[in-house]
Parts: structure tokens; C-alpha cells; sequence
């Protein structure tokens, strides 16, 4: 039974990231209504600058994170501010395209800036050890990320529900024409989520760089789970993302303690399934 | 252009026969995609899935039966099978919806060929696939084991399928596939039934992708699970929007011109992902025509300006 | 669309003009009748294991260089081209026919993957070239496709997976405190092989011991805390692992922070003696993190063996490259010495006679005395294992409590039976 | 179940969330009479042709075409049935040229568009017909040219020659005067007028230009708020006190 | 002058929807566009506030040319737009989608929620519900309040009376006549003359893209030819 318990507290953890990637892609597809394929690439770019600001520069960690959270929304702003929005108006195929070339342009940008070696800082001496639950050591990195994940979660429903801009972005979200009626200045709101996600993404990156290694091809093997997620969820559906993130994390670590043999297949068993059931996704509008 | 790639290797190197061969796999897989995408309107991702199904199912045929025939054969059936299957999951979604279910499906064939080690031989995959005789029932068996009598077996092969494709887009159903592209709504009035449509589409361009994975391992003597990863899909994609997607010898030219483009970059450096993705971002913000449409583009105003 | 299919051909056929322009022929000069001595080199050199690839290039152009400035072989200079094989077999027999039939070279060098590796040996046989193997483990490779198929031009100067495997078995039998063992295992061919050839080997010599849990982790997994706590779950008294270069080093810390090395008495790190792992785990070695419970072997150890052409081999490198040679570097470096050697010895640069010169071939490079195996082509060398510490001497750590096991005992031997794969 | 009837509707609902968008319609068309639906915005005309056609499907009510129900069959069936309509937004194959737009349908009808072997210029029967079409349009000089780049007024017709091509019984055409300048507008009346004779083809059109409607129809059909309001010759509708009051909006201060 | 239109042509792709229409709004006053379904009246509305681009012509809003500018510019220039079709945001609610307006134009004035709720009794019961579940009606006066929040000196009503019951209409001439009074000029477009009438100073009779008839509605309403021609059936 602990057993079961720690197995499941450690799949939180797992679900954690996954809820912070997704919840970035889940965003921006629900407000600019665009798949953005490098979301990956930006996560593993938030991984990067958090090791160059804390590992390297020898900022605290927290700073680090912030500014590497900084970096990256500066870098989406520019993909939006001069890419995606001269494409909006075209076939969305183009835009999963531009956003591909992307993917390739960021991989080899860490290569040529970072290098082929993995990038690995040491833990905050705040986050070594561990606590016990379930009988058991459970890490107080794990715990910070399941932390950090909930508050995300927390913030993002007080940001979405409860902040003037979360609304605009609502507003903006259901009635795009609508909302520029009334006043708010679209193109903006377009930027400031593009940002916002891109942010989340490296948040996902940069808070895992002291236990996960940041190194080139990181972002790919984020990104097609990533996706599953937000197609298991409904696309551009926030709190599917977030049920859905914590369904494949807690069942593949389950995945990992019961069938060792199949859990790489796991994740698109789930998805073929909730598709046949529910093409829309679980919690489509 | 036949005769030259008829005479080609007696006029080239080893190596520029073999880069033709991939070129010429390239552009029937592309084609096959472009019937989708071009035609149909339907932006696959997860073509590596089909195109890995026939090469695995041809490389377990030779393995098991050394005839060219039966596991090209072989490789084409199952793979159109797999995408009969799985398109029949698909085609229900549309545009964006459509481009994920593929790229997870694509990916989940990727795993299975990772995974079934007993079938595929897992990560180190299936080698020593013999380029066996091609023996077709009727007809006395042809050895086929030296480059240049291969490289004229997927010559004829791709011919074939190119002329194939070529009639299919000229034909009532390509016409109707073109409907449905510009308008389902209006397709459906013209009593053509989309999702069906839309399936068959799907099977040829997965029967396609069969082909021309089908005819990689005898080529190469091994088939690798990297070849189902969606960083292979993405291979026909590039060489379609390179070439042009609304002209039927744009995906031919743009895979042309993506071993082109790959093979002049690696000589010089080894950053060539940062120069395709510079490429693939010009195009999109740019020259969304592709090449071909450039340059027929111009020829159009060169010939109006004439009739003046 | 007829007029598009016009163009199309034309492009196609300018393009092609100028593919079969650009073959360049050669000239000839030196003993050998060669202008220059043509070297390929590849492995990956993107994706996350790109640092290995790297370390291949590094030992070739150190070689190439130090040879070129004595004089070349034969008076013959020697040129390389490196290409990245991205760790995709389909790259990597591009390259290979890019490298023979196109730049021309008269050998080739490198290979990290397994998968590559098992898909060049056909392809090497047909264009009778002969590549050094200077990474890729697999037993299959000298096993199946040497001694089963007869590829001569396969020829392997890094160690087969028998060192991660059955050197674990051979330290560990000695610790009858050590019962129940477990995996977090690489999921593929490389982590089952391993796990299998180990089993089977510490079972010979400890039918106490049981093997109590296994967690397979796929190519790329960012986070092993689950594979973690599912193998502890079983309460295992050593664990014995298989992802290598950055997964390790990730693994080994999320292992740390999970309090493994306070429950068990070792841990058997595979490939945990290659530079970039220790180079990963430095701080939590210099603090003892691991207790002294960490075990790692590598295909070479930078501090073995002890000798002054090992020494200065180090010395040299650090000097060029402001690094540790890794592994994939010495064996490289080494593979350009053997391949020097047996063109001096054979006068001659074609295929066959390579092969023959090698026949018999004993040998000293930095990483020790390699003898050269005519039944799998496989050059027989010791490698240590040991415990990962701080050694004063050195600013990484390494392998200390040296547990040197002579090669030709414990390699596997033809007859070669497959090995049967168990999970 | 009127013997006469064309398409006879009964008791059809749809709902969009909490609007009633078709809300209990009763209709039936007659054959060779041509019918106009008018209303105000929001009564519901292009959700009934979208659930006759199939494009929707009905809450409850069932539809009948011919004497056969087919209120649950796919829009490609009732296609093939001779039912078919033009649409109120440029609905057309963008990309293919003017000929091909109509060829679609007519090859679709031939039972031809499955053949993926057969070249299109050997396609003689359908090209006839559909050069046919065109001729009757008057499009002739067009049939080269991509569909996306004539004229509006240019693709109103093609509009109605792609609604035609299939060769149906019944037709309806979603406000097709929409946005034409008025000598094209003549010339889109006179065609229907002609084709419903020439062609053997019922019509029933949505419309707001009421100049059409009256100059047009032998029937119209008042909906408002969903529901069919009145029905009957346009001499009558005119003097309909009822309607007058929907769309004057006498009802609303009553 | 409040607003001064010049010659709008606006298409939609190549349907030439609005062919040349020009019009004023004099300060303080009330004007109604009135026509047929289909006449062009929402396009030429939707021109005016920027949401479909006029291909030609000029539209001044108090002295100032605003055409081609961006719908949110305009609205935070003063000009308040309630759609046709209501589009109230679906998921906030009443006193959000009120409130909204006042945060992302900044425009602070006599309008805030309770004056809103003030003019129309029906919503302050509502405030907390979503708009998706709001009746037509309902939507109908929140979609005005909401276009009174950024406290407007020009408010565009599009077919205001449009689907609401008799009793629902009073309130809603009421509050026309009361937004009136406090200095708003207001631009609508409605089919019901009758309702027209009680609440405009002056009208144009739009038919296909084009003014056919400008003036008094209480002339029009006696024109019975006009009338007959261009609004009845």
C-alpha cells in the first residue's frame, strides 16, 4: 500500500512538468489559436539559461529561474512580435511549419552556444535531502516541484478567474473581434500571452535543470508528450491540460512499477483510447 | 530527364547514384504525402509511421524470402493496411486536430518498432536484409545485388509510381480529393462523401509512404526504428513546402532539393539543422508557392506578356 | 500543371548535371600511390549525447596531426573528415558512402550507436572499406556480423558490452553481504544484453543471489525518479544500472535525493567512468555523496594504467583540447595508430591486405596492450573498474580501488551463442 | 404524407443553446412551384435548409423528400437523391478553374469521381454536361480560369451552376442575389427562371431583396422566430397583415 | 459634427457590399439607418467602428479621421458598439463583461455598473451569471450597457430592437431616450420603423450597398411610398 502511495507521489512530481509545459502550449492555443511545435525548444531553453544564471554566474536560484523565465518570454515575444502574427491570417499548416523551423533553428542554437555536452548545475542546498513519507525517503526537490506545479495551478485559475488581464485574455479568447471592439488592443494581448506561455514552458525547463540535465534534443522529447496532454485534455482547454497532465504522470509512473516492459507505449494507449471515446478530448468545450 | 536518369550511372559516381536512389525514395514518399497535403488538405505528421511500416514489413519478407518482388509487395499492402487502420481513426479530425492525432500516432508506431524487439529487433533493429533477386511470377528472377541493378529497380519502380500519381491527380478522384481540399462543405453538396474520400487519400499517401520505406532496406541492409520518428515525417513536409505544394512536380524537386540543400551544408559545417530551419522560416514568411510555382510564376507573366 | 511538371524536370535535370560534375577523381603521389591517406570519421554530434561524437573528432585530429607532423605514414599524409551521424543509422550510412565512394576515404573511424554500427557493417562489406569501431558496444556487432557473417572490414578497438556486464559480475560475486539486485536499465538492446550477461555470470558463481525488481528507462527520459522508487520499492541491496553520459548523471542525482545510497551497499554504474559523468557527478564525489557505494567502468579510464605513455597521451590532450580525453577519444586516437601500423606493415592501403596486416597485431597505446582477435576482429584490452573517488592528482574524479581483470578471461569466446535476452 | 409533395417537413426543431432556431416548422414544397422563404434576421431560414440538406441534424420532426424519409441521412445521400443548394457565403472550389467546379458535381452525379485511373479530358460525357452548364450560365468564356478569380457576380452564377449540376429535383439557393450589382442580379433571375423551366428543377430560394421575391415566386413562405408564420401566392403575403407587421415591426409595440 | 462618412465602399472579398455611402451624425442627436435585411446596414456599422476595413472613403469621427484605424483605437477615442448579434463574452459574467470595458479603455465618466444596472432593472438581478446562459433579450441589454462602459459620445447600436418582446422594447426606448440625456449621440440601425420612430431625430433608408432616401422619419413614416418600397414586403 505505501508502496502504491509513494509510487503515486512520485508520479505528482512527474506530473508536475508536464503540467508546466502543457499548461504554456494549452494557453497560447486557446488564445491565438496556434500549435506552437517549438514550445519544446523553449522549454529546453529556460533549461539552458537557468544553468547559465545559477550554474554558471553563480546567481541565486531563484533569481536564476526568474531571469532564465525572463530571457525566454523575450525570446517568444520576438517569435510572435515578428513571425507568427505577419501568419496569422494563413493556413494553419504554416504556422505548425514556421514553428517547426524554429524547433531546428533553437536545437542548434544551444549546440553552438553551449555546446554538445549536457549541462548540469548542483542542487540549491534549500532543495538536497529528502523528507520521509510513506516510510520512505521522498525527495524535498520532488516536493518543491509538486509545489511549484500546484501554485502554478493556483495562480493560473486566480490569474484566469480573478485578475482584470486573466479576463481580457478570456474575453479576448471567446471573441477576438469582440474584445478589440470593446477596447482592448488585440495584438498586444497576443504578445503578452505568446510571452506568458513561453515563460511557463521555461519554468517547466529551467526549475528542472539541478536534477535533469539541460542538453540539446531535450525539447523534442518534451514536446510530443506535451502535445498528447493537450490532446487528451481538449485543446486550448486549461483545466483538461491540468487532469490530463496529472493522469500521465501518475500512470506512467504506476506504468513504470507495474508493466516496466511498455511504458513508452503507455502514454499513446491512453490517448488512442480517450480519442475513441471522446474525439474532442476529455474536456473539450 | 527519363534518358539521363536512364544513362546516370554510367555517367556518375557511386555515391551520386545512391544520393538519386534517396532522392527518388524521397520523392515518392513526398508524393504520397502531397496527395494528402496539396490535394487533400490534410497537413500529416506522422507519415514516418507508414513509410517504417513497409520498410519493416519488406525487410521482414527478404529476411524470410529472398524475392524483391514479394517484400516490396508485401511492404506496400501492409503499410496501406496500417493507414487504412489508423486513417480510418483520423480523417473524423481536421486541420490542426488532424496534424496532432497523426504525429501521435506516428509516434506510436515509432514506439512499437522501439518496443517489439522480438519482431523488430528493437533499437538495433533488422540487419543483414539481403538485396534479394526480384522474381516476379511469370518471369525468369533478376538479380538485382549491385548498385547500379538496384538503382534501376527503384528507377523503374518510382517512375511507375510517379506516373501513377500523376494520373491520379488527373483523374475524377484527384479532382474530387482538389474539392475537398477548397471546400468540404461544398464537396459534400456536390454529393461527394468527404470522410470517405478523405480515407482513401489517407491510404494512398500511406501506401506511398509503404513504397517508398519498402524500398530503403534492401538499399541499405537494415531497417532502424529512427526511420518511424517524427523528425522523418517531417522530411516529406520540408520537401514538399520546398518544392511547392500545388504543382504535382513540386514534392520531386523539393526532395531534390532538401539532399541538395543537406548534403552541400554538411560538407561545410556541422550546424546544418540552424541553416534548414532558416530555410524553412524564409519559406513560410516568404515563398509560400515553393520553387517551382517561383519560377512557373514567372514563366506565366513571361508567356501574358508575349500575347501582348 | 503540365507546365509546372515541365519545369520541374528541367530543375531536375540541371541539378542532376551538376551532382554528376561535382565528382572529383583523384591524382596519385606518396609510397602508396596515393595523394593523401583519407580518413572518415563519424558519430554523433547532435542530439544529447553529441559530447561523444565530439571526443571521436578530437582523438582523430589529435592523432592525424601528431602523425602528419612525424612524417605521415610512409610519407604519406593523412586528411579526416568528420561527419555527424546524429545517431541515426540512415545518416551514418550516408556518410559512410558519401565518405568512401564521394570524398574518397581509404578508412573510416567512429560510431557511437549500436543501431548505427549494426546498420554499417553490410553496407562496409560492400564498399570494402574497413571502419573502427571506437564506441559502439554491441556484441552482436563482432558476434553475429564478424564471426557469424564474415565481415572482415568490421573492426572494433573500443571494448563489447562484456566489460559492463561481466565485470560487475566477477567484483560483486565477492560480496556475499550483496543478495538481491536490481536494474534501472537502459531500454534497449544495450541495457537488456547488459543485464542478461550479468545475471547469467553472477548466478555461475552466487546461486544466492536474486534479482528482485527492474525498471526500463527509453532513449531520452528526462526523469528516472519513478524507475527510482519502483526498483527501491523491492528493497534491493545493489542496483545496476545502464543509461549512460547525461541520463547517468540526471539518474545518479535523483537517485541521491531519494536517500538510495543511504538503503543499499553499491550501485554499478556502466559507462559511470566516462569524462562528461564524472565531470557531472564531481561536487557530489568531492562531498561523498555516494559513500563510497558507486561503481563505474568505461571502455578506458583516463588514470589507467599508470604509464608514461598514458601520462603523456593525457597531457597531451589536455594541452590541445583543455580536456579529459573521454573513451571515444583514446580508442580513436588509438584506432588511426593500429590502422597506421598495419598499413606500414602491409605497405599498402587497399582493403584486404589491411585486413591481414591486422592479423595478429599486438599493440601499445595510452589505454594499454590491445591484441587483435582474427575470430570477431574484436582487439582485446584490460579496462578497469572501480569505485568513484577523489584523487588529489586529478580535478575530476576517477576510478579508484581498481579492480583490473585480465580481458581474455572473461571475454566471450566462438563459438557464440546468442545471448538470450531476458528482461 | 401529401401526395404531390416534393419535401414535405414536419414538426422540425433545432435548438442552439437557448435559442430556438427552428422551432416546430411545418413545410411543404410542391414540384415546379417556385418558392421563396423570407423572414426577418434570425427566423430561421438558412437553419431549415441547413437541416433539410443535411449540413444540420434536427432535435426532433422529420423530413421527407420524394415520399421517402430522410431525415437522418448523410448530405452526400440526399445528393445523390436530387436535393442540393447553393450557399449564402462564395462557397466554391477556390483553386480549380470555372469548368472543374461544375465538373465536380456532374462527375460525383455519374458516379465517376471514384475512378482514379481515367483522365479527366477523356471524362467526355461529364465535360459535355458540364460545358453544357456552363454555356447555359453563361460562363463559357470562363472555364479556364481559377474559381477564386472572377468576379463576384461571376461566382454568384457558378454558384447556381454548381447548385444545378447535380441534376436535382429540388434546389434551393441561399440568397443569390446577395451583393450583385443590378444588371447582374437581372441576369441571375432570368436564369433561374429559365433553368426551373428548362431543367425541370424546383427552387426554393432564400431571399431578402424583395424586388426578386415578388417579381419570382409562386410561393412564399413567411418565417419568423423559427416558426413558418404564413404561407401562400404573393398577392396574398402583400396584403398580409401579419407579415407586414414582422417586418415593419408593428407586432413589437402592440 | 459627430461623425462624418464619406463615400464608404466596403467588400467583402469581391462582393461589393457598401457602394458609396456617406452620412452625418450631428452632436446630441439620434439617427437611424433603416433598410431590409441584407441592405448593407451592419456592414456600414462595422466599417465605421473598424472591424471590416473600408476599401474606400473616409469616416471622421469628431473631426478627426479614423478610418482604417484599429477597432480597439476607436473605441478608446469614445465610440461605444453594441453587434447585432450581441456577442456578449461567454464565460464572464454580467458584471464582468460591464466592467471590462471601463479596465481596457481607461475612459472613467458617468457610466459605471450601477448606472448601467439604473437603466436596465433586469441585469442587476443577473450579475453574477455567465453571459452564455443569458436569454436573447437579456444579452440584448448588457450588450448596450457594455457599449455605455467605456462612456461613449458616440454609441452605434446595431439592431437594437431586434427579437425582444413588446415590453422589453419600452424599457429599451426608455433607455435610449435617458442615455440621450446625458449628452451620448447615438447612430442605430433597425428594420421596425415603429420603433424607430420613437426614439430617432432623422433616418437613412439603406437598400443594396447604397442611401436611398435621408430625412425626418416623422416625413418618412408619412411617405407611405418610401415606406412600401424599401422597408415593408
Amino acid at each position: 500500500m505505501d508502496t502504491i502511495a509513494f509510487q503515486g507521489l512520485i508520479g505528482l512530481s512527474l506530473a508536475m512538468y508536464l503540467w508546466l509545459i502543457s499548461a504554456g502550449l494549452t494557453i497560447i492555443f486557446g488564445v491565438l489559436r496556434i500549435v506552437n511545435f517549438a514550445h519544446g525548444s523553449l522549454f529546453m531553453m529556460g533549461a539552458y539559461l537557468a544553468f547559465t544564471f545559477y550554474g554558471q554566474l553563480g546567481l541565486p536560484f531563484w533569481l536564476a529561474i526568474l531571469l532564465s523565465l525572463l530571457g525566454v518570454g523575450l525570446l517568444g515575444l520576438v517569435m510572435e512580435r515578428f513571425f507568427l502574427r505577419r501568419i496569422y491570417s494563413i493556413d494553419e499548416a504554416y504556422q505548425l511549419l514556421l514553428t517547426f523551423g524554429f524547433i531546428l533553428i533553437l536545437d542548434d542554437a544551444v549546440k553552438i552556444i553551449w555546446g554538445g555536452v549536457f549541462k548540469i548545475p548542483p542542487i540549491p542546498a534549500f532543495l538536497d535531502g529528502a523528507w520521509r513519507a510513506f516510510g520512505r525517503p521522498f525527495p524535498v526537490y520532488n516536493a518543491f516541484v509538486i509545489a511549484v506545479g500546484l501554485l502554478v495551478a493556483v495562480l493560473l485559475w486566480a490569474l484566469f478567474e480573478k485578475s482584470w488581464w486573466g479576463r481580457i485574455v478570456r474575453a479576448t479568447a471567446s471573441d477576438r473581434e469582440m474584445a478589440n471592439a470593446i477596447g482592448v488592443n488585440v495584438p498586444r494581448v497576443f504578445s503578452g500571452v505568446f510571452m506568458f506561455g513561453s515563460m511557463l514552458a521555461a519554468l517547466g525547463g529551467a526549475m528542472g535543470t539541478p536534477v535533469r540535465v539541460a542538453s540539446p534534443g531535450i525539447g523534442a522529447a518534451m514536446i510530443i508528450q506535451a502535445f498528447i496532454i493537450t490532446v487528451i485534455g481538449g485543446l486550448g482547454n486549461l483545466k483538461g491540460a491540468f487532469v490530463s497532465s496529472l493522469m500521465v504522470g501518475i500512470l506512467s509512473a504506476y506504468g513504470t512499477l507495474f508493466f516496466p516492459v511498455f511504458e513508452l507505449f503507455f502514454i499513446f494507449v491512453i490517448m488512442v483510447v480517450v480519442l475513441l471515446v471522446r474525439p474532442q478530448g476529455l474536456f473539450a468545450r | 530527364m527519363v534518358l539521363i536518369l536512364v544513362v546516370l550511372p554510367s555517367l556518375a559516381g557511386r555515391y551520386s547514384l545512391y544520393l538519386v536512389i534517396q532522392i527518388l525514395i524521397l520523392s515518392v514518399f513526398s508524393l504520397g504525402f502531397n496527395l494528402l497535403f496539396g490535394y487533400t488538405g490534410l497537413l500529416s505528421f506522422g507519415q514516418a509511421g507508414f513509410f517504417a511500416v513497409g520498410a519493416y514489413a519488406c525487410a521482414k519478407i527478404l529476411l524470410a524470402v529472398p524475392n524483391l518482388f514479394l517484400g516490396l509487395l508485401g511492404g506496400v499492402v501492409i503499410a496501406a493496411a496500417a493507414a487504412l487502420l489508423l486513417g480510418f481513426l483520423s480523417v473524423r479530425h481536421t486541420r490542426i486536430y488532424f496534424s496532432m492525432l497523426t504525429l501521435a500516432f506516428g509516434m506510436m508506431i515509432y514506439s512499437i518498432a522501439w518496443k517489439w524487439r522480438d519482431f523488430t529487433g528493437g533499437d538495433d533493429g533488422l540487419v543483414g536484409i539481403p538485396r534479394a533477386p526480384l522474381a516476379i511470377p511469370g518471369l525468369p528472377a533478376l538479380s538485382v545485388a549491385s548498385m547500379e541493378r538496384y538503382y534501376y529497380v527503384v528507377l523503374v519502380v518510382s517512375l511507375l509510381a510517379i506516373w501513377l500519381m500523376y494520373r491520379l491527380v488527373n483523374s475524377p478522384l484527384g479532382l474530387a480529393l482538389q474539392a475537398i481540399r477548397d471546400s468540404e462543405s461544398r464537396a459534400e453538396f456536390a454529393g461527394i462523401a468527404v470522410r470517405t474520400y478523405r480515407l482513401v487519400a489517407f491510404t494512398i499517401a500511406g501506401l506511398y509512404a509503404g513504397l517508398a520505406g519498402a524500398l530503403l532496406p534492401p538499399l541499405e541492409n537494415t531497417v532502424t526504428p529512427p526511420i518511424a520518428h517524427w523528425s522523418t515525417s517531417a522530411e516529406p513536409v520540408l520537401a514538399t513546402l520546398l518544392g511547392g505544394i500545388h504543382v504535382f512536380g513540386g514534392p520531386i524537386v523539393g526532395a531534390f532539393l532538401f539532399f541538395m540543400i543537406k548534403d552541400v551544408i554538411v560538407r561545410f559545417t556541422e550546424y546544418w539543422l540552424i541553416w534548414l530551419g532558416v530555410i524553412v522560416v524564409a519559406l513560410v514568411m516568404g515563398f509560400r508557392g515553393g520553387v517551382v510555382s517561383m519560377f512557373a510564376r514567372r514563366a506565366a507573366r513571361a508567356e501574358a506578356a508575349s500575347d501582348r | 500543371m503540365k507546365r509546372s511538371l515541365g519545369i520541374a524536370s528541367v530543375l531536375f535535370v540541371v541539378s542532376l548535371l551538376l551532382v554528376v560534375a561535382a565528382a572529383v577523381p583523384a591524382g596519385a603521389q606518396c609510397q602508396l600511390g596515393v595523394p593523401a591517406i583519407k580518413i572518415g570519421v563519424q558519430g554523433a554530434a547532435s542530439g544529447p549525447h553529441a559530447d561523444y561524437g565530439r571526443q571521436i573528432e578530437m582523438g582523430a585530429t589529435m592523432a592525424i596531426e601528431e602523425i602528419n607532423t612525424a612524417g605521415g605514414i610512409l610519407g604519406c599524409r593523412l586528411e579526416m573528415k568528420f561527419m555527424d551521424d546524429e545517431n541515426k543509422a540512415a545518416t551514418g550510412v550516408k556518410n559512410a558512402r558519401y565518405l568512401v565512394t564521394e570524398w574518397g576515404a581509404h578508412f573510416m573511424v567512429g560510431t557511437d550507436s549500436s543501431g548505427v554500427a549494426m546498420a554499417l557493417g553490410p553496407v562496409l562489406a560492400e564498399l570494402r572499406r574497413i571502419h573502427f569501431f571506437t564506441h559502439a558496444a554491441t556484441h552482436r556487432l563482432t558476434e553475429e556480423l564478424v564471426a557469424g557473417k564474415g565481415i572482415q572490414e568490421i573492426v572494433r578497438v573500443s571494448v563489447p558490452v562484456y566489460q559492463d556486464a561481466i565485470v560487475a559480475a566477477l567484483i560483486f560475486k565477492d560480496r556475499p553481504e550483496i543478495k538481491r539486485w536490481a536494474t534501472i536499465g537502459a531500454d534497449y538492446e544495450y541495457g537488456y544484453a547488459s543485464w542478461s550477461l550479468f545475471k547469467d555470470t553472477l548466478k555461475k558463481y552466487r546461486p544466492d543471489v536474486e534479482f528482485v525488481a527492474a525498471a526500463w528507462a527509453p532513449f531520452l527520459t528526462l526523469d528516472f525518479s519513478p524507475h527510482v522508487s519502483a526498483v527501491m520499492a523491492q528493497k534491493p541491496d545493489a542496483i545496476f544500472s545502464t543509461p549512460w553520459a547525461g541520463e547517468a548523471v540526471m539518474l545518479l542525482r535523483q537517485a541521491l535525493i531519494q536517500g538510495v545510497f543511504d538503503q543499499i551497499q553499491a550501485w554499478w554504474q556502466a559507462m559511470g567512468g566516462s569524462v562528461d559523468v564524472l565531470e557531472g557527478i564531481a561536487a557530489e564525489v568531492q562531498r561523498d555523496r555516494f559513500k563510497g557505494k558507486l561503481w563505474a567502468t568505461a571502455r578506458y579510464i583516463h588514470n589507467w594504467p599508470d604509464t608514461p605513455e598514458n601520462k603523456a597521451f593525457i597531457e597531451r590532450f589536455r594541452k590541445r583540447w583543455a580536456r579529459f580525453p573521454n573513451y571515444s577519444a583514446e580508442t580513436t586516437y588509438s584506432a588511426l595508430f593500429i590502422m597506421k601500423a598495419a598499413v606500414e606493415k602491409s605497405r599498402s592501403v587497399e582493403t584486404p591486405k589491411v585486413i591481414e596486416a591486422l592479423k595478429g597485431m599486438q599493440i601499445r597505446n595510452p589505454g594499454g596492450l590491445r591484441v587483435f582477435r582474427a575470430e570477431d576482429h574484436q582487439f582485446v584490452y584490460n579496462v578497469p573498474a572501480g569505485r568513484v573517488m577523489v584523487d588529489p592528482n586529478f580535478p575530476i574524479p576517477v576510478l579508484g580501488d581498481l579492480k583490473v581483470f585480465a580481458a581474455k578471461d572473461y571475454y566471450r569466446y566462438p563459438p557464440f551463442t546468442p545471448v538470450a535476452v531476458t528482461k | 404524407m401529401t401526395a404531390s409533395a416534393l419535401l414535405q417537413v414536419a414538426g422540425l426543431r433545432k435548438r442552439f443553446g437557448e435559442l430556438a432556431a427552428v422551432d416546430g416548422v411545418e413545410l411543404t414544397l410542391v414540384p415546379a412551384r417556385l418558392t421563396a422563404i423570407i423572414g426577418p434576421n434570425g427566423a430561421g431560414k438558412t437553419t431549415l435548409i441547413n437541416l433539410v440538406t443535411g449540413a444540420l441534424r434536427p432535435d426532433s420532426g422529420r423530413i421527407y423528400f420524394k415520399g421517402e424519409e430522410i431525415t437522418r441521412l448523410a448530405t452526400h445521400h440526399r445528393v445523390r437523391k436530387g436535393l442540393s443548394r447553393s450557399f449564402q457565403l462564395m462557397n466554391i472550389f477556390g483553386r480549380l478553374s470555372v469548368l472543374e467546379n461544375v465538373l465536380v458535381p456532374v462527375l460525383s452525379r455519374l458516379g465517376r469521381t471514384v475512378d482514379p485511373f481515367s483522365r479527366l479530358e477523356r471524362e467526355a460525357e461529364a465535360r459535355a454536361e458540364a460545358e453544357q452548364i456552363l454555356a447555359e450560365i453563361g460562363l463559357g468564356h470562363a472555364r479556364a480560369h481559377p474559381a477564386g478569380a472572377i468576379s463576384h457576380g461571376d461566382q454568384r452564377l457558378l454558384e447556381l451552376g454548381m447548385a444545378i449540376a447535380p441534376a436535382p429535383a429540388l434546389c434551393f439557393l441561399d440568397e443569390p442575389s446577395a451583393g450583385l450589382t443590378p444588371v447582374e442580379r437581372t441576369t441571375v433571375l432570368d436564369l433561374i427562371r429559365r433553368l426551373s423551366v428548362e431543367r425541370r428543377t424546383t427552387f426554393a430560394i432564400v431571399e431578402h431583396d424583395m424586388d426578386v421575391v415578388f417579381s419570382l415566386s409562386d410561393w412564399i413562405v413567411v418565417m419568423n422566430r423559427g416558426r413558418v408564420l404564413a404561407e401562400g401566392p404573393p398577392s396574398l403575403i402583400r396584403e398580409n397583415r401579419e407579415v407586414r407587421e414582422v417586418y415593419l415591426g408593428e407586432d413589437a409595440l402592440a | 459634427m459627430m461623425l462624418e462618412v464619406r463615400d464608404l465602399v466596403t467588400a467583402y472579398g469581391q462582393s461589393l457590399v457598401i457602394q458609396g455611402i456617406s452620412l452625418d451624425v450631428t452632436t446630441g442627436e439620434v439617427v437611424c439607418l433603416l433598410g431590409r435585411n441584407g441592405a448593407g446596414k451592419t456592414t456600414t456599422l462595422r466599417s465605421i467602428m473598424g472591424l471590416t476595413p473600408p476599401r474606400a472613403g473616409r469616416v471622421i469621427f469628431k473631426g478627426k479621421e479614423i478610418t482604417g484605424r484599429q477597432p480597439f483605437e476607436i473605441a478608446r477615442l469614445g465610440v461605444g458598439y453594441a453587434p447585432d448579434d450581441r456577442r456578449i463574452f461567454p464565460d464572464l459574467t454580467v458584471e464582468e463583461n460591464l466592467e471590462i470595458v471601463r479596465r481596457v479603455t481607461g475612459r472613467e465618466g458617468r457610466w459605471t455598473v450601477e448606472r448601467v444596472y439604473q437603466l436596465f432593472p433586469l441585469l442587476p438581478g443577473l450579475r453574477g451569471n455567465r453571459g452564455i446562459g443569458l436569454s436573447g433579450g437579456e444579452q440584448k441589454m448588457l450588450a448596450i450597457g457594455r457599449a455605455l462602459m467605456g462612456n461613449p459620445t458616440l454609441l452605434i447600436l446595431d439592431e437594437p430592437s431586434e427579437g425582444l418582446s413588446p415590453l422589453m422594447v419600452h424599457t429599451l426606448v426608455e433607455a435610449i431616450r435617458q442615455i440621450r440625456q446625458e449628452g451620448v449621440t447615438l447612430l442605430l440601425a433597425d428594420q421596425n420603423l415603429k420603433f424607430a420612430r420613437r426614439v430617432a431625430d432623422r433616418g437613412y433608408i439603406i437598400e443594396k450597398g447604397t442611401i436611398r432616401y435621408s430625412g425626418r422619419l416623422d416625413d418618412l413614416w408619412a411617405d407611405q411610398e418610401i415606406v412600401r418600397k424599401y422597408l415593408a414586403v
